[in-house]
């Protein structure tokens, strides 16, 4: 009885579908863009698959917010990141944090999807001693930069190793995804503040604009808008983009970093439950648990994506 | 093993909620503030009564507290609504001066304090919440047991001219209060007299240090069981005479033993020391359910007995020298 | 020891000249607006006055800070605020908060020249048990309606109190002053964030804008322009204003509530240390006590501004 | 009364400061993290010596800390640096889990802690967190006694793979360590043996402690003083002992008395009960210096000998029966 009873729904574990999930690794050097979109797409869709199954099969998750980020999760740790399994020893990695650790689903799907983390591990989701706990924890996997979960707390620590790299003038750049609830947080505009300053060029934040946060609309909570004009005004050079075009996605974030020397902020406009039609865009889904039914019907939109 | 019969249990929100609308309904006062946690507070119940006095700040746990103080300033009592994790991790100064320093009257609602929110991990576990707050001079600092408490607590604290803080839990717990309880503030409540062994347990995990004496009753020790509802100020009184009648003291909570054990230690060394246990949570927890955890961490039946057990066995000992 | 050492001179309290001090009192009502301004210029040559002795006798004190706030605080209890010792009880008067606490010795002053707390007991300030300690406590003057010292706290509860007023259908306003390096603090614009959304234009954020905090320019720690920007993108209506010109912040004070309805922001560009010629816009002076000669120069030059 | 010889008194920050320099030119990873206070930290002599390695991120506490572990990933090791109130209470969920649950290497150092700010107030005063962080696991807490303590405990700490914090005091106090001293985190240090009652006090107040076992011994006491200046993890081992050979503890800190004194209290209910008295901070303090309010708290020479006579008094009462 951890969460709202009416938002879980009685499931049989067994009776979850359980698809085969395997690595699926990097788009491969020298492909096109349309090849380079098709591969993430295709990862997209088989991440936005497990994750469902391991939401439903635990009884616990975000799936709302794990669907909104989840092609921006995929673009970056099977496109832009310069971070590898094999790199993370690396002190030039290039960094990664999910600062809306309750999307922890989607990081461990789009992780095992990476070759970070063994998929068949992704069935202890939640359970007793798994390392898979329901916000990510730098203690248990390794290629977690930072334990969040408390919204508010990724961006600060980006912009700590932003400046370490810069200090130590690394190649390495960081990236950070936070909600757009979250940034009703005043840690982050603290941060801002720190980042736009400091002109950290090696720092990119990426705002998953979903206009959803845990009980309402943004806008019927505590409105961001004029968002754009609020991250200027910090300091950030400002880019919007779909955050579920994968095209549109890899040129942002290899524009970072930006021309102008200031820090990128990404505003990705999603929607929470994408590509779902009966998740889409509805705040009920920011921590609702699917049915058995209703993962079957996500699994079939899915296939027909 | 004897199967247990079916016990009710319910979940505090709904007796906190449902003691705020009538508190609401005597007293245009009352306002709700919360951090986008209108449904994890379940006060959509009092937001449909009251559109107008719930107060959503949104994902902002320190402009809460303080927007909590500026409405007492300004003639409303405000119940200040979060998660206990966010509510006292990121807003302890605000917690410190804007409600303790300033004796502003405002009240401080924990909700799913502990482990409640289980396999979501430590970052959302409040076990630190009772050990910083007594240390926070002038607040008061309730843990109701059930939902009888939890109504009366929430009713005290509307009327109590002074910050109180109480934690509200979502894990399903039995009734334990006698007929005809009346809470009162810094008074612990004797559930069940001994002589051999106290249990001093404190929010959801009473009906465990009651479970627990049944247990000791079954192999010929009497426990006294105390629930102790106000962690701060803290019942010496109570402590002292279990200490003297009784000769040993386990502690019991759903926090880091420094809270209600904590206290509990400090009265006894000062008044009457005898053999302790603090039954507690000791560390960050691995991923688990909140019940799984609790008995991860002994905080359980057997866990609870054997505490008691390990008192009454070294009296023993130390008796046959 | 509880101040850098090199920062307080040796200090016989007994040779700190020591000015006889007495209620000021408001602008009278029906005075011109000159005679209104020659009021509030006495006024505040007096509480500096007053002022530079209370910190040098006490040895501690941010007379800096004091000096850039003094003209504010004057305006503000001597003319603008609906709020005299005999409104006290009264819930709908006019509330003001010092968010930046370390002031505190230029509001005891100012309190005393508006009568709410004797003159006479300024002579405590710092003493042991005294009701004057170095940050404003509401438990002990009633006059204090926040207890402030920790920057960052007197926005959201000024907020918090404006909602209330608004809540009511008050006539209250709640006028806050903040300090510009303050702003740094996250929990000013979770505050603002909350104020122009809910367009609580009955309240009033004065920000003493000395372009100085503790240890060096506001610029040189974390800068905070383009200020008026950020303050507009999180809806608040924006003034800047000579902090250091009665008749100008008079007008401003009477403007509120604004007529867009939204929440007005003054930005105040004022001197630390103002008018004092070895005291102004000099860092040194945040929280450094003056030496008798300082004080006696500092008096003089007092007498001729 | 005979005049005290005149005994040197030093500000902590001085060897805090030294320490860092020569870390720093040992170890290129140093940097300080700061909130606008170079120079109550007394960094100006680091920033000096090293200008790009001290990170200003103005008065955001919650920044610096998030900022210090992020600097700790990209390879530094952080000293996050501020006065020990604000770093306390403002960034309390920072600390908790970018620091001690992230096991991030980063030290965090409280400056000018307990009530080294005197007349400022309460809102300034540092008197909670030791009870605060003493609950929070994976954090080691280290409060240092005199300069020599200090520099040790700044040295062990960059070297140390996990998050320590480290209370650094502005208020002048008397060499107390032995020569040859050698901190040993976790460890208590005998400064002085005695059989009748045991003094453990840490950080500032070590030295009052030592003056009060010179007062005791004058009435034929036999004070044991244990300079405890690791908090947590606590020395349960020198703990019970002194508990065992002296019977009686009094604990000495310039904190609330849920710190050092709740610390060994927990440990000696478990291990081996015995009468203590807590003598510390028991409430927000009026105005006052910061020697004035020690004393007001009976945190001197007198009270501390007076809570150790009131033990062994009622130990003499109850051997007579
Ligand atoms: C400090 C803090 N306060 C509250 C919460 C509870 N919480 C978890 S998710 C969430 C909503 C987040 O909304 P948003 O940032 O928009 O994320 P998304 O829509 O992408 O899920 C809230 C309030 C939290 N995790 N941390
Ligand atoms: C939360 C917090 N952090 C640090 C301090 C220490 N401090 C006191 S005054 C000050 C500088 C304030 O600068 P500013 O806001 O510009 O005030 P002013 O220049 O008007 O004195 C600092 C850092 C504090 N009081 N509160
Ligand atoms: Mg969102
Ligand atoms: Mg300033």
């Amino acid at each position: 009885m951890t969460v709202e009873e009416d938002l879980v729904p009685q499931v049989h574990v067994e009776d979850v579908p359980n698809d085969a999930f395997g690595v699926i690794g990097r788009v491969p050097e020298g492909a096109t863009d349309e090849e380079a979109v098709a591969h993430l797409r295709r990862a997209a869709r088989q991440v936005r698959a497990r994750d469902i199954q391991m939401v439903s099969a635990a009884g616990l998750g975000h799936i709302g917010g794990e669907y909104s980020v989840i092609d921006i999760l995929v673009t970056l740790y099977l496109n832009s990141l310069n971070m590898g399994p094999e790199l993370l020893g690396d002190p030039d990695r290039d960094r990664f944090i999910l600062s809306k650790g309750h999307a922890a689903a989607a990081l461990y799907t789009t992780l095992a999807a990476a070759g970070f983390i063994n998929p068949d591990d992704l069935g202890t989701f939640m359970q007793p001693k798994s390392m898979l706990n329901g916000h990510p924890a730098r203690t248990k996997i390794s290629a977690v930069e930072a334990s969040t979960g408390p919204l508010g707390h990724g961006l600060p620590i980006a912009v700590g190793t932003a400046l370490a790299g810069k200090l130590d003038d690394s190649s390495r750049r960081t990236f950070v995804v936070t909600g757009d609830g979250e940034l009703q947080e005043g840690s982050n505009w603290e941060a801002l503040m720190t980042a736009g300053n400091h002109r950290l060029a090696n720092l990119c934040v990426v705002i998953d604009r979903n206009r959803l946060q845990q009980g309402a609309r943004v806008e019927d909570t505590n409105d961001l808008e004029p968002l754009a004009d609020k991250l200027r005004a910090f300091g950030m050079e400002v880019v919007e983009v779909d955050g579920h075009d994968h095209g549109a996605l890899r040129k942002v974030f290899a524009n970072v970093p930006a021309a102008s020397g200031k820090p990128t902020a990404v505003i990705a406009r999603t929607q929470k439950g994408h590509p779902i039609s009966f998740m889409s865009d509805n705040v009920a889904w920011h921590h609702k648990v699917p049915s058995e039914e209703q993962v079957k019907a996500a699994l079939n939109e899915l296939e027909n994506s | 093993m004897t199967t247990a019969p079916e016990v009710a249990l319910s979940d505090c929100r709904d007796a906190w909620v449902d003691a705020l609308i009538e508190l609401g309904r005597e007293d245009e006062r009352i306002v709700a503030v919360v951090n986008d946690s209108v449904g994890s507070s379940k006060l959509n119940k009092f937001q449909d009564a009251f559109p107008d006095r719930v107060v959503n700040v949104g994902i902002a746990e320190q402009d809460m507290v303080g927007v909590g103080a500026g409405l007492a300033n300004g003639g409303k009592v405000p119940f200040v609504s979060a998660a206990a994790c966010f509510l006292t991790a990121r807003a302890m100064e605000q917690i410190k001066v804007d409600a303790a320093y300033s004796q502003h009257h405002m009240v401080l609602v924990g909700q799913s304090p502990g482990m409640a929110y289980g396999e979501l991990g430590p970052t959302h576990h409040s076990i630190e919440d009772l050990a910083w707050l007594r240390a926070i001079p002038g607040l008061t600092v309730i843990v109701p047991a059930d939902p009888t408490e939890t109504a009366q607590a929430v009713r005290w604290a509307a009327q109590h001219d002074g910050p109180v803080f109480i934690r509200v839990s979502r894990m399903g717990v039995p009734d334990v209060s006698p007929d005809g309880y009346e809470f009162q503030p810094g008074k612990a409540v004797t559930l069940r007299d001994g002589s051999d062994v106290t249990l001093i347990a404190t929010g959801t995990v009473v009906s465990r240090a009651l479970d627990a004496a049944d247990a000791l009753a079954e192999i010929g020790i009497d426990a006294r069981v105390l629930n102790m509802p106000t962690i701060a100020p803290i019942d010496s009184e109570a402590i002292e005479s279990a200490a003297r009648e009784t000769g040993g003291i386990v502690t019991v909570e759903e926090a880091l033993t420094a809270g209600l054990g904590g206290a509990v230690s400090e009265v006894v060394v000062q008044r009457h020391p005898v053999p302790m246990r603090l039954v507690g949570v000791t560390d960050f927890a691995p991923t688990g359910t909140v019940q799984w955890l609790l008995d991860h961490f002994g905080v359980s039946r057997d866990g609870i007995a054997a505490a008691a057990r390990e008192i009454v066995a070294s009296r023993r000992t130390a008796a046959e020298w």
